[in-house]
């Protein structure tokens, strides 16, 4: 209930109402005169000056939360998975490369192992393909993500290596990202924006996957379903 | 004169007798404006009602009398008044006094005979 | 016009009857006293006449109008007591200021003089103020208002002597330059006998009597003798007051309608005349415990055990 | 000789000059205002709300900060000082110079609303002291930033409504200390009258505080929000001038 929230503030508001009150005869050092007046002029002096600063922060409109859901959500592309499935990743929209290996290889059998992906989960996946020779190619699918609508500016890719036959694929280090939101207030609201979605904030962009092509004769092992063949 | 505010006599007819005085030893002369109840009262300290009382005993007495809104004037005679009135009332009690006094001392008439020629001679030197 | 006029005022406080019947009418432009013991009234009949207070039944006007709520007798009265509160924040100078905005009459050059006359320092609080201060400041806001019902209801309270004197002289002073309608209700009835026009003794909330102050000064005599000597002649006379001293003397105040003969023969009679002044007679006529035992009877009482 | 004049005299005039009494007098309005400001900036400078998102490889943490925390202080304020306004201490202040009752009620009453403007327009304006702060005290990491109100016109509805709303609660504030004054019982009655049938309806199912709530603050049409609000004050405040009418001051 609103109320009992607010009962911590309504006794401090009383507190500080006795503090600077003193209707009667009681004597109070210090605080007398115009103080409270200097203090008003003072403060709203402050407040003009820091309204104009507010203007002048570098600062990037979002849309608010269900209108950043709308346009960047995994509606628009479902079958996501199933693309890589199918491995017509020509459909995807290239923004969503976050990064492309292109490795020498010329063995004849690749071992492919993936430790620790039981943290971060990224879905491998492995397409043999003849127009490839002594060489493979990684890349890295991300929906772009974004936060209310504003996208990300570092992207996190695995990190890969290859040595002596085995292709590794680890975690590299979590991208840290820390935002503000400066959110109007609700004053400003309550008559034009979807109010309901004030505290809604959406991050959208969990899927990902890996896509290798590797040469067609090939042979790619690795421990059971680390990663899925991809059959055209 | 300093008002005695303690006496019996109440301050309206003490500021009459000042003015009296006044009329007697000429600070105020034959239809000469007397001063207002306002100035008696600035001058006395005391409350112009007071003074404007003992203005009107004074005009009722005939010794001053009033001009229509310019305040009170001394009348012609008033000196003479005032002496004869000073004369057969107050002279009379003080001699009436004199006597109770001197009853209560069981002094003879010859004694304070005897005694009013003397204060008369000490008198009567002085003012020669 | 008549400044106050009250026909059958009544005003209770709980059980208590505050003003019970109260009848008073007062001309315009007069200083008049208002005296009576702690409780009569007083102070209850001055805040109905500022408007502060609702009278219970009865009529009550102030230059013809109806106190309580009234914007028009708050504009052109004054009341001035010693709980007179104005805001911390102000300092007195900025009160006599918000005076100067408020009241029409005010004259700020006489507050400003009277201000530096007695003292004060502009900067100073009202809360700050000793309570002769206190009184000192608010008089001079009553005066300076120059409202034309000015109420002062013991306006003294705390002044040392001189102060009190200075007021005195202050207040005949700005009466006789603007004369207007002051109540005045004191304890030291005998200190302002020259000021006071009239006199209002208030008794048990309602008017003992009210009657101009030289009548009042004559309206009784103090009769000092041998009990004997005064045993006759008291006997028909109104007593206000005795007191016995000594072996057989006492000390008797009557009501002073006495033909000349008779004071010939009192005198004769060894009798002595002695004025009683206005706040004497006040307090011997208010006298509830019965006109012989005074607080000496106390004493004596506790003496003789 | 000067006559002693009659001054008739108009319940306007003295409601101004009451008015700017009061403005003179009672400083410590704004010194509490700005404190409890203050307070609302510092009560929000660890944000209003924050999420944390773990996708593949990704730490996000967005912290949010609003200057909502602020204006209800400021309403509360509003709420307080009206109530604090009928103590006999502040309407004896009134009788110190010239007033009546209706005079003192209709100065005090503009005198909140006087308040509430300038309560609403600073509570407002502390949104971006508070936003400002934010930045300089926490340089990392980006800011972004949720529709600014889209132009002038919000802007001024936003602060129309939140003087409406101090204003609104002021006046609850003056019935509430009008109903102690006129008898001290309710300073606990009133309290418990309150929270007792909120409860007690809740238990029925009809939720007043919601209700309340949604009523004013979610109303989304303006006009609508407008005249809301001006009633209830108007109403609240006829109320408790009624009773101020009846009350004697310096008993």
């Amino acid at each position: 209930m609103i109320l009992v929230l607010f009962i911590p503030i309504l006794l401090m508001t009383a507190v500080v109402l006795m503090f600077t009150f003193n209707p009667g005869k009681k004597k109070r050092a210090g605080l007398q005169g115009k103080a409270g007046l200097w203090m008003l002029y003072g403060y709203t002096f402050i407040l003009l000056l820091s309204a104009a600063a507010y203007l002048l922060l570098p600062m990037e409109g979002v849309t608010s939360a269900s209108e950043a859901e709308a346009n960047h959500g995994e509606e628009q592309f479902p079958y996501f998975y199933d693309i890589f499935h199918t491995g017509n990743i020509e459909e995807l929209p290239d923004e969503w490369v976050v990064k492309q290996w292109t490795l020498n290889f010329d063995r004849d059998e690749l071992v492919l192992e993936a430790p620790e992906n039981d943290i971060n989960v990224v879905n491998i996946f492995v397409e043999k393909t003849s127009d490839l020779e002594g060489t493979i190619e990684a890349t890295f699918y991300q929906t772009p993500v974004s936060v209310n609508g504003h996208s990300v500016e570092k992207q996190y890719h695995p990190s890969i290596q290859v040595q002596e036959g085995t292709l590794e694929i680890y975690p590299s280090n979590i991208v840290q990202l820390r935002y503000r939101m400066f959110q109007t207030e609700f004053p400003f609201e309550q008559f034009t924006g979807d109010k309901d979605q004030r505290w809604g904030q959406s991050v959208t962009g969990s899927d990902s996957a890996l896509y290798i092509k590797v040469p067609e004769h090939i042979q790619v092992r690795s421990s059971p379903n680390t990663f899925n063949m991809v059959t055209p | 004169m300093i008002l005695n505010t303690d006496g019996l006599k109440p301050i309206y007819i003490q500021v009459a007798e000042w003015i009296e005085s006044e009329i007697l030893n000429d600070n105020l002369k034959k239809d000469e404006k007397v001063y207002s109840q306002y100035k008696l009262a600035d001058m006395y300290n005391i409350n112009p009602a007071t003074a404007a009382k003992g203005l009107t005993k004074l005009a009722d007495e005939g010794i001053l009398y009033d001009k229509r809104g310019l305040g009170k004037f001394v009348s012609t005679d008033a000196k003479q008044m005032i002496m004869d009135k000073r004369k057969n009332q107050t002279l009379k009690q003080l001699v009436n006094d004199l006597i109770t006094e001197a009853c209560n001392l069981e002094m003879s008439e010859k004694e304070i005979l005897q005694m009013v020629r003397n204060a008369w001679k000490g008198e009567t030197n002085e003012s020669h | 016009m008549k400044a106050i006029k009250c026909k059958d005022l009544i005003k209770r406080y709980r059980r208590k009857k505050a003003l019970d019947n109260l009848n008073l009418s007062i001309e315009e432009n007069r200083i008049v006293g208002l005296a009576g013991r702690n409780g009569a009234g007083k102070t209850t009949l001055m805040k109905i006449l500022a408007g502060l207070l609702k009278e219970q039944s009865g009529i009550v006007e102030v230059y013809g109008r109806r106190p309580f709520n009234n914007l028009f007798v708050s504009a052109n009265t004054i009341y001035i007591d010693d709980q007179m509160n104005f805001p911390s924040p102000l300092t007195l100078i900025e009160i006599l200021e918000e005076g100067q905005r408020f009241y029409y009459n005010w004259d700020h050059e006489l507050a400003l003089s009277l201000f530096n006359y007695f003292g004060f320092h502009p900067k100073q609080r009202h809360n700050e103020l000793s309570k002769g201060k206190e009184s000192t400041f608010n008089m001079i806001v009553g005066l300076a208002s120059r409202s034309p019902l000015t109420i002062f209801d013991e306006p003294t309270t705390g002044m040392d002597a001189a102060v009190r004197k200075d007021f005195y002289r202050a207040l005949l002073k700005d009466y006789l330059n603007h004369p207007r309608t002051i109540l005045l209700s004191t304890h030291y009835l005998e200190e302002m006998e020259d000021l006071l026009e009239e006199v209002v003794l208030m008794h048990n909330g309602s008017i003992f009597f009210h009657m101009p102050m030289d009548d009042l000064k004559t309206y009784s005599i103090g009769l000092t003798g041998k009990r004997t000597v005064l045993e006759p002649w008291a006997q028909e006379k109104e007593i206000f007051y005795t007191h016995d001293t000594g072996v057989d003397d006492r000390y008797l105040v009557i009501k002073n309608n006495l033909s000349d003969k008779e004071v010939e023969d009192m005198k004769q009679a060894g009798i002595r005349f002695s004025p009683v002044s206005a706040s004497d007679l006040c307090v011997y006529v208010t006298d509830e415990k019965g006109r012989e035992r005074g607080v000496d009877d106390v004493f004596n009482r506790s003496a003789d055990r | 000789m000067w006559t002693m004049s009659l001054t008739e005299v108009q319940t306007v005039d003295v409601v101004k000059k009451q008015i700017g009494y009061k403005w003179r007098a009672y400083t410590g309005v704004f010194m509490s205002l700005v404190i409890i400001q203050l307070l609302g900036v510092l009560f929000s400078l660890n944000g209003s709300g924050s999420g944390g998102y773990g996708r593949t490889g990704y730490d996000i943490m967005v912290q949010y900060f609003s200057g909502d925390i602020i204006i209800v202080f400021t309403i509360f304020w509003g709420f307080l000082t009206a109530l604090l306004f009928t103590t006999r201490a502040y309407r004896e202040d009134d009788f110190s110079f010239i007033t009546n009752r209706t005079s003192s009620t209709i100065s005090t009453i503009l005198f909140l609303f006087v308040i509430s403007v300038i309560g609403g327009f600073t509570s407002l304006l502390s949104g971006y002291l508070l936003k400002v702060l934010t930045y300089i005290l926490f340089p990392e990491g980006k800011t972004l930033l949720i529709s600014n109100p889209e132009g002038p016109g919000v802007w001024i509805m936003g602060l129309v409504s939140v003087v409406l709303i101090i204003f609104m609660f002021s006046s609850i504030g003056y019935l509430a200390g009008m109903m102690i004054q006129w008898n001290k019982l309710f300073l606990i009655l009133l309290p418990v009258l309150l929270f007792g049938s909120m409860t007690w309806l809740a238990q029925s199912g009809v939720m007043v505080g919601e209700y309340f709530y949604q009523f004013y603050f979610q109303e989304k049409n303006f006009i609508l929000y407008v005249m809301k609000t001006i009633v209830s004050t108007t109403g609240l405040y006829t109320f408790a001038a009624f009773i101020s009418n009846h009350l004697e001051v310096k008993k």
